[in-house]
């Protein structure tokens, strides 16, 4: 016996599943969906380069996180000699005014979720 | 095939394990050559009522009879097939009465 | 006493044989050649029953020789061969492509274990066929060769094939283990159809199928014959037990057709089976035949390609239309129930002109036999046993102390576990089990099935007979077992030399020979001898040898 | 010999990578032509591949039973190590998929004491494939965040189990551990087993040495090289709507990473990997052992010759007279009886 029902039936659903990025995609419409970052209006410098900050701010924060709760240290001297206040609040939040024009852009579109939010309050938020 | 050399200045063909290839060359000659391969020197009369047996229901049969049979149209127990044909009735006996091996689940 | 030879048992030291070099040797599988050592392979097909069958090439030759003598154009047949069996089969394809050679298998085997030798592992038994094909059928294969498992074939390559492939007997112990369910058998069958279409068959199969063709069945006994032999049986019976037995042969009109392997005509202790049935069925009343024509259960057409066994197999339901039956019962075989319960169906099927199994005496239905019409002589025992139709006194066997083989293909092929179990310990108090790595769906074979039990193999099958022997050897010395019980006639011819070997003193029977032995008879005598025609109480120590 | 083969191959793939993008930079080479083909030669040579398998019939039904058949009632029989109806079929199989059934009753042979055989069960083999299959069904649907948009409930939810542990910014996953770690038992065990070694192709360590690539690029990728992943899912997001863009900035490990998976891909239809969809179609495994029941229909029944009844009968003839056996035609010379019923 070929069973050739049940072998195309399978078949189908393999490569249903494994073309799922495709037609969820396609199907949501979001393809060309790029983040938008709403950049801040009155400050073009952040603390570190952008090119620093896009990649390793994850770890800056982190650090910053252990220097300021664990150490109580609160200075951070920058790259250039500028010096900042390590906190996520009153220095991120300052210029970045808003968590969801700005971090939530990137990080809703490669999916991480990091748990700042688990602690601190976004002010524009709920 | 190998060629089995009966010592009359005739020979018979055999197989791998001594066995005749083709029965009906089979003679009293043969029987005595064959049992010296299988550790009987001398067929007397025992030997030729157990040969004799197996050449009679091998003729009539087809095949060689079950042990048991033998044993009891002989009226030898098997141990004393076993001292007449010390490599037993099969392999010792058959071959020398020239029946073919018997192949399966045996 | 003469000195031993390799066919015989005597050669083998145990010490040695307990001692297998598993340390795989410094060559590569591809680089080692075979050794052909006698007591490890099996004489080839005589050329007289090549030509009665009609099967290519028949010719004199020898396993040993240099020439084996093929066609001019023996690759060409093979990778033709191959090719048509990738078409037929897709087992066979899928066994060719998905193997990821983890290796769970190789410990599976018996003959790995009791002998070491790499290529027994039964994922290389594969790969031997393997890269043949990854050779002419990958594109990885034809331009990377041997680093990618690919090879050229060879002469050399056929005779590997030709050593292992009835080094092999087809179990399917390592298909219980493997990850994807690849069969060796189902690998050797096809390996062995291979080598069938230049003519190279063993002689241990081949003359078995061809007196089976003409005479119905493999030991060549002829209709005359196998009435001679089963009056034989009732003489015996009634010395036993004082109960003469009705003999019905080729009967016309009998409810039953009842089929066994016919090694329980010709070698002990399968006789002393065959008398139980016979002792049976007499004593329940039932109305069943024997058959000449059909006088074969068993079918070495397993061991040798599809065709044969169709061809073989054909007869029985022939058989069953002719004499005008019911149904079919079968007997104690474990080869002949994968061929019952996989094939016969499906090659020669429906078995429309026969009625779905009843039995006439408890009125039960085997619903599970509804299609091929044919039930196992355990089944049937089971069902008269569960309904108190058997007047049974187990303390008759109470000198037995008897453990039980599972056969491989009743094990692995149909799962034929519980009713014998269930037979043996209505009939005997003395029922001991094997350890449980060695029984039910993870038997070991006896070492010589598939057609690989003749004497000139002796080596392989006591090598191959380790594991099922060192259990046996187990519970012998644990519960003082004395006798093995199974139900095939194989393992009956096979398993004496098995225990003779590794557990001296305990004697091989089939269930139904115990069953008689237990039975209460309609005008019995004092049953104080069995059915060996041995005093009650008495075991018998030593071999039952043929 | 065929490890390092199979190693030095890897790294050749890495180093064409390299090359490729670093000194060639031939970024829509690497970064939208070869993932294509890949695609391509994944799903055509898998679907080739399994009507490959499915052209050729199941002449037989052969599942290889482990348990008690259906035959008494009152026999409890095996329903899914020896099924008996289609739904014990797809439970031993799901049995057989999900939790690697048979793997699972692997044991160890050896010879003890010099002459017992003893079985001991060992699940080091399971246990390997499991957590390297598992981790890596995991990690395959992680990096679903980059494949889709909106990224789905189930692959957050994910990667939140997964990350569970909070190690490390960006979080380590547990899976990436567990796929190191497997990998590398499967790699060492086919080294260290010398039977295994014995039996171990290039088409063994290959895979083996691409996965342990490709799982290192990622790691380095994901928690030391840090490139731009929005620029990353922008170009796989073209890729997938079919409106291929390079994206500036990736770093050239991604594109080696990436290379390394177009290989897997590429490579997957063509080797031992296809026991992904093998196991589904196992003949000893699905299907059920009801031959007795139901009859299977082979499509190439072909007639074989049969030693019939009639010819056995002139061939036996007078022997069976002889022996008083009924015979449906009487011999010649004799003048016909009436036929003994």
């Amino acid at each position: 016996m070929h069973d050739a029902g049940k072998v195309i039936i399978g078949l189908a659903i393999f490569v249903l599943l494994i073309t799922f990025p495709i037609w969820f995609t396609l199907a949501s419409g979001k393809a060309g969906h790029r983040p938008e970052l709403e950049l801040p209006k009155n400050e073009t410098q952040c603390v570190e380069s952008k090119e620093y900050m896009k990649a390793w701010h994850m770890d800056l924060l982190n650090d910053w996180r252990d220097a300021a709760v664990r150490d109580g240290k609160r200075m951070y001297v920058a790259e250039d000699g500028k010096k900042y206040v390590m906190s996520l609040s009153l220095t991120c939040l300052k210029c970045h005014t808003n968590k969801a024009k700005f971090c939530d852009e990137c990080h809703n579109y490669v999916g991480v979720v990091p748990y700042c939010w688990d602690c601190h309050v976004d002010p524009k938020g709920d | 095939m190998a060629e089995f050399d009966v010592g009359n200045g005739t020979t018979v063909e055999i197989d791998e394990d001594g066995f005749l290839q083709e029965p009906e060359n089979w003679n009293k000659e043969v029987a005595a050559a064959l049992g010296k391969t299988e550790g009987v020197e001398d067929l007397v009369d025992e030997h030729w009522k157990v040969v004799d047996f197996l050449r009679e229901y091998y003729l009539e049969f087809g095949v060689a009879p079950m042990i048991r049979k033998l044993c009891k149209s002989t009226g030898f127990k098997l141990n004393k097939i076993y001292e007449l044909f010390p490599s037993g009735p099969a392999k010792g006996a058959c071959k020398i009465a020239g029946l073919p091996k018997p192949t399966g689940c045996v | 006493m003469a000195e031993a030879k390799p066919d015989q048992m005597d050669y083998y030291q145990q010490e040695d044989l307990l001692k297998p070099d598993y340390h795989p040797p410094k060559t590569g599988w591809m680089d080692t050649p075979v050794d052909f050592r006698p007591g490890s392979w099996i004489y080839p097909g005589k050329p007289k029953h090549l030509e009665y069958l009609g099967l290519p090439n028949p010719r004199e030759w020898a396993v040993t020789d240099e020439d084996w003598k093929l066609p001019e154009n023996w690759k060409e047949i093979l990778l033709d061969g191959i090719q048509e069996r990738l078409d037929k089969y897709r087992t066979f394809k899928i066994f060719m492509d998905v193997c990821v050679r983890c290796g769970a298998c190789a410990d599976k085997c018996h003959f790995f274990i009791g002998g070491g030798d790499p290529k027994n592992m039964p994922v290389l038994r594969a790969e031997l066929l393997r890269s043949i094909y990854r050779k002419e059928y990958t594109l990885a294969g034809k331009l990377l060769g041997k680093m990618v498992g690919a090879r050229e074939l060879t002469i050399d390559v056929v005779k590997e094939w030709f050593y292992y492939f009835y080094q092999c007997t087809e179990c399917r112990r390592c298909s219980v283990f493997c990850p994807y369910g690849i069969d060796t058998a189902e690998i050797t069958m096809m390996g062995r159809e291979l080598l069938g279409l230049l003519g190279i068959y063993v002689n241990w199969s081949i003359e078995p199928v061809a007196n089976c063709f003409r005479t119905g069945n493999h030991l060549g006994i002829q209709p005359h014959g196998l009435k001679d032999t089963l009056e034989f049986f009732a003489e015996d019976i009634e010395e036993a037990t004082g109960v003469k037995v009705k003999i019905p042969i080729n009967k016309k009109g009998a409810e039953v057709l009842f089929v066994t392997p016919s090694g329980d005509f010709l070698a002990d202790p399968g006789t002393y089976t065959c008398m139980g049935y016979m002792t049976l069925f007499n004593e329940i009343g039932l109305d069943y035949t024997w058959s000449t024509y059909a006088s074969e259960g068993g079918n070495f057409g397993l061991f040798t390609s599809a065709d044969v066994i169709k061809s073989l197999n054909a007869k029985i339901y022939a058989e069953a239309k002719r004499l005008g039956v019911k149904w079919i019962l079968g007997g104690e075989c474990g080869h002949m129930w994968r061929v019952l319960n996989q094939y016969m169906d499906t090659m020669n099927g429906p078995a429309d002109f026969l009625e779905v199994p009843k039995s006439p005496i408890t009125g039960t239905v085997f619903e599970s036999a509804k299609s091929t019409k044919m039930v196992h002589i355990s089944e049937f025992t089971a069902d008269l046993i569960k309904h108190g139709k058997l007047k049974l006194d187990p303390s008759r066997n109470d000198h037995i102390r008897v453990t039980y083989h599972d056969s491989c293909n009743p094990a692995r092929a149909m799962g034929l576990l519980e009713e014998p179990r269930y037979i043996l310990n209505s009939v005997c108090n003395n029922f001991f089990e094997m350890p449980e790595n060695t029984i039910r769906e993870q038997t070991f074979c006896c070492g010589g099935g598939a057609g690989l039990g003749t004497d000139e193999n002796m080596e392989m099958r006591l090598r191959g007979g380790l594991p099922r022997g060192n259990a046996v050897r187990y519970v012998q010395k644990k519960y003082e077992v004395n006798q093995l019980a199974c139900v095939c006639a194989i393992d009956r011819a096979t398993l004496i030399t098995v225990c003779d070997y590794w557990a001296p003193g305990v004697t091989v029977t089939g269930i139904t020979e115990l069953v008689v032995n237990a039975m209460v008879l309609e005008g019995e005598n004092d049953r104080s001898i069995n059915l060996r025609l041995e005093p009650v109480g008495e075991q018998k120590e030593g071999s039952d040898d043929a | 010999m065929n490890a390092v083969l199979s190693l030095v191959a890897v790294l050749a793939l890495v180093g064409l990578a390299v090359l490729g993008v670093e000194a060639g930079g031939l970024y829509s080479l690497f970064g939208v032509i070869v993932p294509y083909i890949a695609i391509v030669l994944f799903l055509g040579g898998l679907i080739f591949r399994v009507l490959g398998w499915a052209k050729s019939p199941v002449p037989f039904r052969i599942p290889t039973t482990c348990g008690q058949q259906k035959s008494l009632p009152w026999i409890k029989s095996s329903k899914y190590d020896n099924p008996h109806t289609g739904f014990g079929v797809l439970v031993r199989m799901a049995l057989e998929i999900l939790f690697f059934r048979s793997l699972f009753r692997n044991t160890k042979t050896q010879i003890a004491e010099g002459d017992k055989v003893t079985y001991g069960p060992t699940k080091w083999l399971w246990m390997g494939a499991i957590a390297f299959h598992y981790s890596f069904l995991v990690i395959f649907i992680r990096h679903l965040r980059f494949f889709t948009e909106p990224i789905p409930f189930f692959v957050d939810l994910l990667q939140t189990v997964d990350g569970f542990m909070q190690v490390g910014v960006p979080v380590f996953y547990m899976t990436s551990l567990i796929f190191f770690g497997a990998l590398g038992y499967l790699l060492l065990r086919r080294l260290a087993i010398p039977q295994v070694r014995y039996i171990s192709l290039v088409n063994d360590y290959f895979p083996l040495f691409l996965l342990l690539g490709i799982a290192t690029t990622g790691i380095l990728l994901r928690h030391f090289v840090k490139t731009d992943v929005v620029g990353i899912k922008e170009l796989t997001l073209g890729l997938l709507s079919f409106q291929p863009a390079i994206t500036e900035g990736i770093h050239w490990l991604f594109y080696v990473h990436l290379f390394l998976v177009c290989t897997l891909l590429a490579y997957f239809p063509f080797s031992k990997l296809m026991h992904l969809i093998g196991v589904f179609m196992s003949p000893t495994r699905n299907l059920a052992n009801n031959s007795r029941m139901v009859r299977h229909i082979n499509p190439w029944n072909a007639p074989v010759k049969v030693h019939t009844y009639e010819e056995y009968e002139d061939d036996f003839r007078d022997k069976m007279v002889a022996a008083g056996l009924p015979v449906d035609k009487q011999p010649e010379p004799k003048p016909a009886q009436a036929e003994k019923e």
